[in-house]
């Protein structure tokens, strides 16, 4: 192989004209990939999209060598993964990397996969671990058996191969070196936007309405909440924080909510960024349903409810004097500029 | 058991498979009787294993007459030590627990007045804390201590061990070979990495020799020293790990942390974070495919959970964990969580008391040390049930409260405040040493499971406690501040004790002056307090440095780091007056408001 | 009395239309007799029928009224056919019976009034109350105008002795002396009397004969066993279950007489749902009378089956209240579950809560897809052997249960009840890992297919140990295993954990020493109570702990109220009206117990979260009756 | 129409037993035969679009031996018509790619309107059948659909795709199509009933063979291995500092514990506590940004 062909990709997620967090996390699997493939080769990012995207030259401070560009109209719309498919095989079937690197998102999992069957490669998801060994065949660590087990994979695929690691398990990268990276514009080349499935409309989430198993923020009540009337002050908190509104089984079985709104072991399994229980004990077959969300508040007048065990932050307090009074402070924050807590 | 996906999972550790992740870690006891196991000890390492723990490491069994640390060291040298093994790890074995000895030679950090013998080291070099020039080990000493360690290894093997761990941690004589610190040759043995590691290699290759290849063997690495002048780091334990891996002698990796340089990192105090060794392990077992036990304050099952899932470490030494709660694991397997008696980090009973040369105890736990007597199974409901009344709901209050109606007696606890917990709430506000609260939420829990009539708010007196028909009065009424400790006309709003500075009852002024009589935690504390909300606080003491007390504990260093208090000896505190307290050199003025 | 030829010719018609009207139903009694097997049981019909036990029993008032009405109607009737032959009794004799006519007279008369005004009153439920009233004023008309021929048969002829017929003395004073009066009060109490008897099988008075036959022919099979489906069991283990109910259940809905006692028992009703046991059968009652039988007895299923909608149906919680109190042993809880198993079977249909349940019962063996390789894991540390050891020792095996092996807090139960055990040296072993749920929440929510195949698989390893004796610490797994087991064959004495520990109490091989200073209540589990009889046990355990002061709740025994969680409704949805459990648990507090005991996980679990939402200062303790033995226990 | 709903059969290891380390951890009896979860998603959309189309044949089409036949036939009892299996040499070893490449041959004779299969499955997955069937097949796919609606007399699908953070596409495409299920999107609420089981027994398997001597398998899977989680990265003290530091660095990085903060005392403080912790936590500044753009478009 020449120097050329041991080029080890990594794409870019970007949004907003920003590049996203996981992405800077690939550098560093990029270059010990390349490290361990005997050195040849460039880091190099690869950005799809239309619109300027921020800090591409900066990527060099984690390690990218360099940048390709393809910024094209058609890839305005990030639910084309058709076209962003195609974008990206070009340019592969161009330049001929290693392999390419992906941080597992929705999106690059079908990207990942359209790709794969565009370039006729192999297309490895959820990896946790990627090793090359003396001769430089890929190995790969992923779960399996939802989680329950680990499987080793051996990558003999002559093509570049496209890899999606979890994004969990990329190292938060903080930039080390000083050269900028170098960005090359490139082209998309003859793809064509019809035939197949065009997108008509693209309907945002209602934070309220959003299902709990996809929203960024939950809300949920428990029995300590009460019923009907006493449970509009865990909707209002919703509102206030863009938060899905959820309830524990006592609500639903009051028919306070519907039963898709049931959080727990006879209802569904979430993991949000944040959620925030309002009285809730936590008893295990409610937490066996929540214990996976990233930040938890918990606010109960027990100071000892099992639910605490589970929160980043605990509050002892009531609900319905507590709830009130955080509702209006939020509400402020949006309605009114000078945000009180935010000044620091 | 189910939010428990690792935790109780076996592991296999070379031939042996270890049924959940729980290690009863080394760690002195010092209840051995002339040298030997004794039946403390056997009552002891047992109660753990009654508890649920997967293994037991017991403490360093010593290699060679040449070192002993302290009089209660046990050894393992000599063939007459092999019956009291036999009976150890045959109670052991009566549960689902395996065992494993830790053999160790200590080095320079020994003493030759008890051994009256030299002390080896690799180089001359004194420790910090036995503070006695080492011997420099001569080609002939090292080959007779490798002997010595195949040698008791053989006893181990004997006395039904089902495996060894060989210390090269925090104190031990391989591990002065490997610090480029200690470790000043300049023959075969120093110099290069590989030099250090030669001596290592060697006890391994014969401790191997004398086991055979399918018994588990492995080592208590130090994950890095934090030596002040260029020890060993985390870097060059990864190496070393990496390279013992490669000989394909060991079976797993524990560590430790420190020397006795900075001893409260062997056993971090109140003051430091829980787990705090995971990163370091971390980085090892990064480099490392065998297990690797990760240590240090790991007290809660959630907690350990929680690092097994994060790949930070394959196995969880618990020591003061089990100390304290010798039934955590199975109280844990079986979702009692409320239950388990959470570990303080207090130190009194389990490193003071080592310190100072007494058996191991407990604060929380009276039955540490002396499980044959108070040990589980031992509580038993009494015959006749008797009313017990007890006055005062602090700790002392609860836990007899705890203890009678366990023996189903009938308990009316009385209790003044409004809630229970007595003065260790008052000692929970003091800075940094929250977690001693643990004592009081514990107890509350185990209270209230129980039949016990609990009356808040309400002050007895004779004819209330004697309206209630008691067979027993038990007063834990707890103790009061002292007044007037020293002669003098004083008093508040000048003069204020620590109990009205913590409750609030009274403020003091933005400059104070703290006379601490005792260098515990309620004086350094209080100090770090009022320091804490912007007073200026100068502290005397008649000790010759603050927070005497606290050294034994481990505690001093990380509380005298986070100080904002001047301090300064007084030899001694003549009376004072309503504003001045004069002391041996000139005097202070007490400010007025 | 009577005179011509045409009145026997009436009376012929009238028994003629009588017959026809009853007609279809000696062919519904013969398919009872042949399809089923039941043997006619007199001896209990006689005393059924002669001591109105049963009727009187649970509602002494409208029991006696009934009683009245039996003998009053039945014994005039026979006397005035006996009067048709010219039999010569002696005077004394013949006065007597005459006053006491006329005495039974005056009390069917009260009857009828009592009967009338209830029936006017009550009922609001179904359709066509006015219907029942037609053969009651009939009755009255009958007993009236009785009297009136009497009175004016007495004043005409004048031979009054007062004594022999008060009623009749007392009316002839009143009434003109005419004999075309005479004659008119006869021919019109003749006509209500032939009237009556044409009606007979056209209103609800058929249960003279239905309610008769459906005692007589009585299913004798165990009432807490469910019989399998009707129809066959195809060789691949599904069932053409294209009959809903077989003929004896078809008898029990002509034998309703609509009298309510079961929904005044039924915990769905009083809890406000939907759904009512009388008007289930009496719907489906009317949808039967509307579809008349054809000649092979089987009917057209679907149709019954849209008498009773599917929220009524799904609402029933199995706890057999219906059963225990209806005076004529109609069981429209067994009706309930065929309406059931004819959705699911026919249909599909099943609320949607409750499909992951069966789906982790078809995958994993378990109510809670916790998997069969769990089974064991609460037994962790404390060494009970499984049968499937070599050399194990035991004389019984204890019946473990999904709930036993995976609910949190009857795991803790489990452990107690395994130290209660050791404690009495009974020697026993669990199946581990191969246990399967036991069935009855499939069978019980219309999965009969999915039982069968759960129970097959545990009869299999039941007979790969030679399982003799159980002992099964939950009521459902209990009585599907003792009553339903049978069907497949199984040949093992059960026990319930309570039954065992007063044994073992009994025969003092346990001690409870420990005092448990609590005023305590049982909760009945229906599944021990109402549906296997186990009603002392309790008693008897919970009275031998030191201290405990037992009290019992206003429902108790039969007429326990149930938790709200059985027949599978502990995994759906509570929807309309109150929690069963929230009822229950009031009681509970009026009763002002510190504890209140059951035996039974559901109840456990349906208590404690009814008690919870009642936010009380001090709420009651809800315990399982193991537990408390163990903790009064010397260790 | 013809809706082909590709059903993958697995062997799901649902729990572990964490008693036996000679078998990985997982006990023989910790397994069962299943049909992927996603899969049955798939069949779920399949007869709900029968449904609204009035008319449709649902094939149900698997890959290698029937190792769960009964759930198989479950999914026929369902409401499938017709099951095809594609049958592959036992011995072969398939990866997402050759097994894509099987299956698109397999659809090459079937000629369907539609093709569903699950988006990820729920031993392996790997996600990628169904856009690499597109790939072969020339097809748009769309990921992840909740819902179908036919226009345009049946020629054109309108669906309701998920597009992450619960937005959602409206994507229309002609057919035929492959669409992607997320497990438990289109949960099928009833059961089979005695008719349909008797109708699924019925029902021939069609087998489909295959020479896979021309398909690559570029991934093998090497072992199953027991759970050794890969370390989290925290940050160990660098070396290259002096031992104070490191111990300082030490005593305030360790970052395992889930000991939350408490707050108690005035309702007051606790909320500007929830504030302040919401406002470290990252998130506020959604919400000021909303408001902020109110702010553009209310002045």
């Amino acid at each position: 192989m020449d120097a050329g062909m041991k080029d080890i990709w990594l794409y870019v997620q970007h949004r907003d004209g920003a590049v996203e967090e996981p992405t800077y996390g690939l550098t560093a699997e990029a270059r010990r990939l390349r490290a361990s493939l005997g050195g040849g080769g460039l880091v190099t990012a690869v950005v799809l999209g239309n619109g300027p995207v921020a800090g591409l030259e900066e990527m060099g401070f984690h390690g990218a060598d360099r940048v390709l560009v393809v910024d094209d109209e058609r890839l305005a719309e990030r639910c084309r993964g058709d076209v962003f498919a195609r974008a990206l095989a070009g340019l592969a079937e161009r330049h001929g990397p290693a392999c390419v690197l992906m941080a597992q998102t929705a999106e690059t999992l079908d990207l990942g996969a359209r790709s794969a069957a565009l370039l006729e490669t192999a297309f490895i998801s959820r990896v946790m671990d990627l090793q090359v060994d003396e001769d430089g065949v890929l190995h790969a660590h992923r779960p399996v058996a939802n989680g329950y087990l680990f499987e080793r994979l051996r990558c003999t695929d002559p093509k570049a191969p496209i890899i999606a690691f979890l994004p969990a398990v990329l190292a938060e990268s903080v930039p080390e070196g000083e050269t900028r990276a170098e960005v090359l514009a490139e082209s998309m080349g003859a793809v064509s936007l019809d035939g197949g499935a065009r997108v008509l409309r693209v309907e945002e989430a209602d934070p309220g309405e959003l299902d709990i198993e996809e929203a960024d923020i939950v809300v949920c009540g428990g029995r300590g909440v009460g019923r009907d009337a006493d449970f509009d002050i865990i909707h209002r908190l919703a509102r206030a924080i863009d938060g899905s509104v959820a309830g524990t089984r006592p609500i639903i079985d009051w028919q306070t909510l519907p039963y898709e709104r049931q959080i727990g072991q006879t209802g569904k399994t979430v993991m949000p960024r944040l959620i925030v229980n309002c009285g809730i004990s936590g008893a295990n077959e409610y937490t066996a349903g929540m214990e996976k969300a990233q930040v938890n508040i918990a606010v109960n007048t027990d100071p000892r409810a099992r639910i605490f065990r589970f929160a980043d932050l605990g509050v002892v307090a009531d609900i319905h004097r507590l709830l009130p009074h955080l509702c209006e402070r939020l509400e402020a924050l949006r309605g009114h500029e000078p945000p009180a807590a935010g000044k620091d | 058991m189910s939010e428990y996906r690792y935790l109780f999972s076996p592991l296999q550790i070379g031939s042996v498979v270890v049924p959940n992740r729980i290690n009863f870690a080394a760690h002195l006891t010092n209840l051995s009787e002339q040298h030997r196991i004794s039946d403390r000890h056997i009552h002891y390492y047992r109660e753990r294993a009654k508890g649920g723990c997967g293994l037991i490491t017991t403490e360093e069994l010593t290699v060679h007459p040449s070192d002993l640390a302290y009089a209660g060291l046990v050894d393992a040298f000599v063939p007459e030590v092999i019956p009291g093994f036999q009976r150890l790890t045959r109670a052991i074995h009566a549960y689902d627990t395996k065992i494993f000895a830790q053999l160790n030679h200590n080095g320079m950090q020994a003493d030759g007045k008890l051994s009256r013998l030299p002390v080896w080291g690799p180089s001359p070099g004194v420790d910090p804390l036995f503070r006695e020039m080492s011997k420099e080990m001569e080609r002939e000493d090292i080959e007779e201590c490798c002997e010595y360690f195949a040698l008791s290894a053989t006893h181990a093997v004997e006395g039904g061990f089902d495996g060894i761990e060989l210390q090269l941690g925090h104190s031990s004589l391989v591990r002065q070979f490997l610090s480029p610190a200690t470790n000043h040759r300049d023959d075969e043995y120093g110099g290069t990495f590989e030099k250090r590691l030669r001596f290592c290699l060697e006890v391994i290759a014969a401790v191997r020799g004398a086991v055979g290849e399918d018994f588990p063997v492995g080592i208590r690495l130090n994950a890095d020293e934090m030596h002040p002048h260029g020890g060993l780091t985390n870097v060059d334990a990864q190496r070393i790990a990496a390279r013992l891996e490669e000989t394909g002698q060991l079976d797993f990796f524990d560590l430790s942390l420190g020397t006795f340089h900075n001893l409260f990192l062997v056993e971090g105090s109140m003051h430091t974070p829980l787990a705090y060794t995971v990163p370091l392990a971390a980085a090892i077992r990064s480099v490392v495919s065998l297990p690797v036990y990760c240590s240090n304050r790991i007290n809660d099952p959630h907690l350990a959970e929680s690092i097994l899932e994060n790949g930070q470490g394959d196995m969880i030494n618990m020591v003061r964990a089990l100390i304290a709660d010798p039934e955590l694991p199975n109280k844990a397997w079986e979702g009692r969580e409320d239950d388990i008696r959470q570990c303080i980090a207090c130190n009194q009973g389990c490193i003071g008391r080592m310190g100072l040369g007494y058996t191991i105890g407990c604060m929380q736990t009276p039955a540490a040390g002396n499980e044959g007597r108070f040990g589980s199974g031992t509580l038993k409901a009494c015959e006749k049930p008797k009313k017990v009344v007890i006055v005062g709901a602090g700790p002392a209050g609860l836990e007899c409260a705890r203890v009678a109606a366990l023996r189903k007696h009938r308990v009316v606890l009385f209790e003044k405040d409004r809630e229970v917990g007595g003065q260790n709430l008052v000692a929970g506000l003091v800075a940094g040493r929250q977690e001693i609260r643990g004592v009081t939420r514990w107890l509350i829990g185990q209270v209230e499971k129980l039949d016990i009539d609990l009356r808040l708010e309400c002050e007895v007196d004779v004819d209330m406690v004697l309206a209630e028909r008691p067979d027993a009065v038990v007063v834990a009424t707890g103790s009061r501040p002292k007044t007037k400790p020293f002669a003098g006309e004083y008093g508040p709003p000048g003069v204020v004790n620590t109990w009205q500075v913590l409750t609030g009852e009274l403020d003091t002024g933005d400059r104070v002056l703290f006379i601490d009589l005792d260098g515990h935690h309620q004086g350094t504390g209080t100090a770090e307090f009022l320091a804490d909300r912007g007073k200026t606080v100068h502290v005397l003491t008649p000790a010759l440095f603050q927070g005497s007390a606290l050294g034994p504990l481990q505690d001093l260093y990380l509380a005298a780091s986070g100080w904002r208090a001047r301090g300064s000896p007084a030899p001694r505190i003549s009376p004072c007056s309503k504003s001045r307290v004069p002391l041996s050199r000139g005097s202070m003025s007490i400010p007025t408001r | 009395m009577l005179t011509t030829a045409l009145d026997y010719i009436l009376v012929l018609a009238a028994v003629i239309v009588m017959l026809a009207g009853f007609a279809r139903r000696p062919a519904r009694v013969r398919q009872v007799v042949e399809e089923s097997r039941r043997p006619a049981d007199f001896g209990y019909f006689l005393s059924y029928i002669l001591g109105h036990g049963r009727i009187v029993g649970g509602r002494p008032l409208a029991g006696i009224a009934h009683l009245a009405v039996f003998w009053g109607v039945g014994l005039p009737l026979v006397v005035i056919a006996f009067a048709q032959f010219p039999l010569v009794l002696p005077a004394g004799i013949a006065g007597l019976l005459s006053l006491v006519m006329d005495v039974l007279g005056l009390v069917v008369l009260a009857a009828g009034v009592y009967f009338l005004i209830r029936r006017l009153t009550s009922a609001p439920d179904l359709g066509a109350p006015r219907r029942v009233v037609v053969p009651l004023l009939l009755l009255l008309v009958i007993v009236l105008s009785g009297f009136v021929v009497e009175g004016a048969r007495l004043r005409l002829t004048a031979a009054g002795y007062a004594w022999q017929s008060p009623v009749g003395w007392c009316c002839s004073s009143v009434l003109p002396a005419s004999p075309l009066l005479m004659q008119a009060a006869l021919r019109f109490h003749f006509f209500a009397v032939l009237l009556f008897v044409v009606l007979l099988p056209f209103t609800f008075m058929r249960h003279l004969l239905a309610a008769s036959l459906n005692v007589l022919y009585r299913d004798r099979g165990h009432r807490g066993a469910l019989t399998p489906a009707a129809g066959v069991v195809t060789e691949n283990a599904l069932l053409a279950g294209d009959r809903l109910f077989d003929a004896g259940q078809l008898l029990e809905l002509d034998a309703c007489v609509a009298c309510g006692r079961c929904a005044e028992n039924c915990p769905a009703a009083l809890a406000g749902k939907v759904l009512n046991p009388r008007r289930v059968v009496q719907n489906l009652a009317r949808c039967l009378e509307a579809a008349p039988v054809p000649a092979g007895g089987n009917i057209d299923a679907s149709r019954l089956a849209d008498a009773v909608s599917a929220e009524e149906m799904w609402a029933c919680t199995g706890c057999m209240a219906c059963v225990e109190h209806c005076p004529v042993l109609v069981r429209p809880l067994v009706k309930v579950i065929g309406l059931r198993r004819h959705e699911v079977q026919m249909h599909g249909r099943m609320p949607a809560e409750a499909v992951p349940m069966i789906r982790n019962l078809e995958i994993y063996g378990d109510v809670d897809g916790r998997g069969c390789a769990h089974r064991g894991d609460w037994a962790h540390g404390l060494d009970v052997p499984h049968l499937s050891e070599r050399d194990v020792d035991a004389e019984m095996l204890l019946w473990v249960g999904c709930q036993g092996a995976f609910h949190p807090r009857y795991r803790e139960v489990l452990r107690e009840l395994v130290k209660i055990l050791r404690a009495g040296g009974v020697r026993f072993g669990i199946l581990g890992t191969e246990e399967r749920c036991c069935g009855d929440a499939a069978r019980r929510l219309g999965d009969e297919n999915l039982f069968l195949s759960l129970a097959r698989e545990n009869m299999d390893v039941f007979n790969k140990y030679g399982v003799r004796r159980i002992v099964a610490v939950c009521p459902h797994g209990y009585n599907t295993l003792k009553n339903e087991y049978r069907e497949l064959g199984a040949d093992f004495e059960v026990w319930h954990a309570v039954e065992c520990i007063a044994d073992l109490i009994r025969n003092r091989r346990v001690t409870l020493r420990y005092p448990l200073e609590k005023s305590l209540a049982i909760h009945d589990p229906c599944y021990l109570g109402r549906v296997n009889g186990i009603y002392e046990p309790l008693r008897t355990v919970v009275r031998a702990v030191p201290g405990v002061r037992l009290t019992e709740l206003p429902r108790n025994r039969e007429r326990a109220l149930c938790c709200g969680g059985g027949a599978g409704r502990m995994w759906l949805h509570e929807k309309p009206g109150q929690s069963i459990n929230q009822l229950r648990a009031r009681e509970i507090r009026e009763c002002g117990v510190e504890a209140v005991g059951a035996a039974c996980p559901f109840c456990l679990t349906m208590l404690e979260d009814g008690i919870g939402s009642l936010e009380l200062e001090s709420p009651p303790r809800v315990l399982d009756i193991v537990e408390i033995v163990a903790a009064s226990m010397a260790d | 129409m013809k809706i082909v709903v590709c059903i993958k059969q697995v062997l799901h290891t649902y729990a572990r037993t964490g008693m036996d380390l000679q078998d990985r951890y997982v006990a023989p009896e910790d397994r069962v035969r299943m049909i992927d979860p996603a899969s049955e998603s798939a069949l779920g959309l399949a007869l709900k679009i029968r449904e609204l189309a009035g008319e449709g044949n649902i094939c149900l089409l698997t890959l290698g031996p029937l190792t769960a036949g009964e759930e198989l036939r479950r999914c026929l009892a369902l409401g499938a018509d017709q099951l095809y299996q594609v049958d592959v040499d036992g011995g072969a070893e398939l990866d997402s790619r050759s097994k894509s490449v099987l299956l698109s041959r397999a659809l090459g004779h079937l000629d369907a309107d539609l093709i569903i299969c699950g988006r990820e499955s729920i031993d392996t997955a790997n996600g990628q059948i169904g856009p690499r069937l597109a790939g072969h097949l020339g097809l748009p796919c769309v990921a992840s659909v909740r819902d179908v609606r036919l226009v345009d007399g049946c020629r054109t699908a309108e669906v309701r795709a998920g597009a992450g953070r619960g937005r959602v596409a409206v994507v229309s495409c002609r057919l035929p199509v492959v669409l992607t299920v997320e497990a438990g999107s289109a949960a099928i609420e009833h059961i089979p009933s005695v008719d349909d089981w008797r109708r699924s027994r019925q029902v021939p398997v069609q087998r489909m063979f295959f020479d896979t001597a021309g398909i690559a398998t570029g991934v093998l899977r090497e072992e199953i291995i027991a759970p050794r989680p890969r370390p989290k990265i925290v940050p160990a003290p660098d070396c290259g500092l002096d031992a104070f530091a490191r111990i300082d660095l030490l005593l305030t990085g360790s970052n395992v514990e889930k000991k939350g903060e408490m707050l108690v005392g005035d309702i007051e403080r606790q909320v500007d506590g929830i504030i302040a912790f919401l406002d470290a936590h990252g998130f506020l500044e959604p919400l000021q940004s909303a408001a902020g753009r109110e702010g553009v478009s209310g002045g």
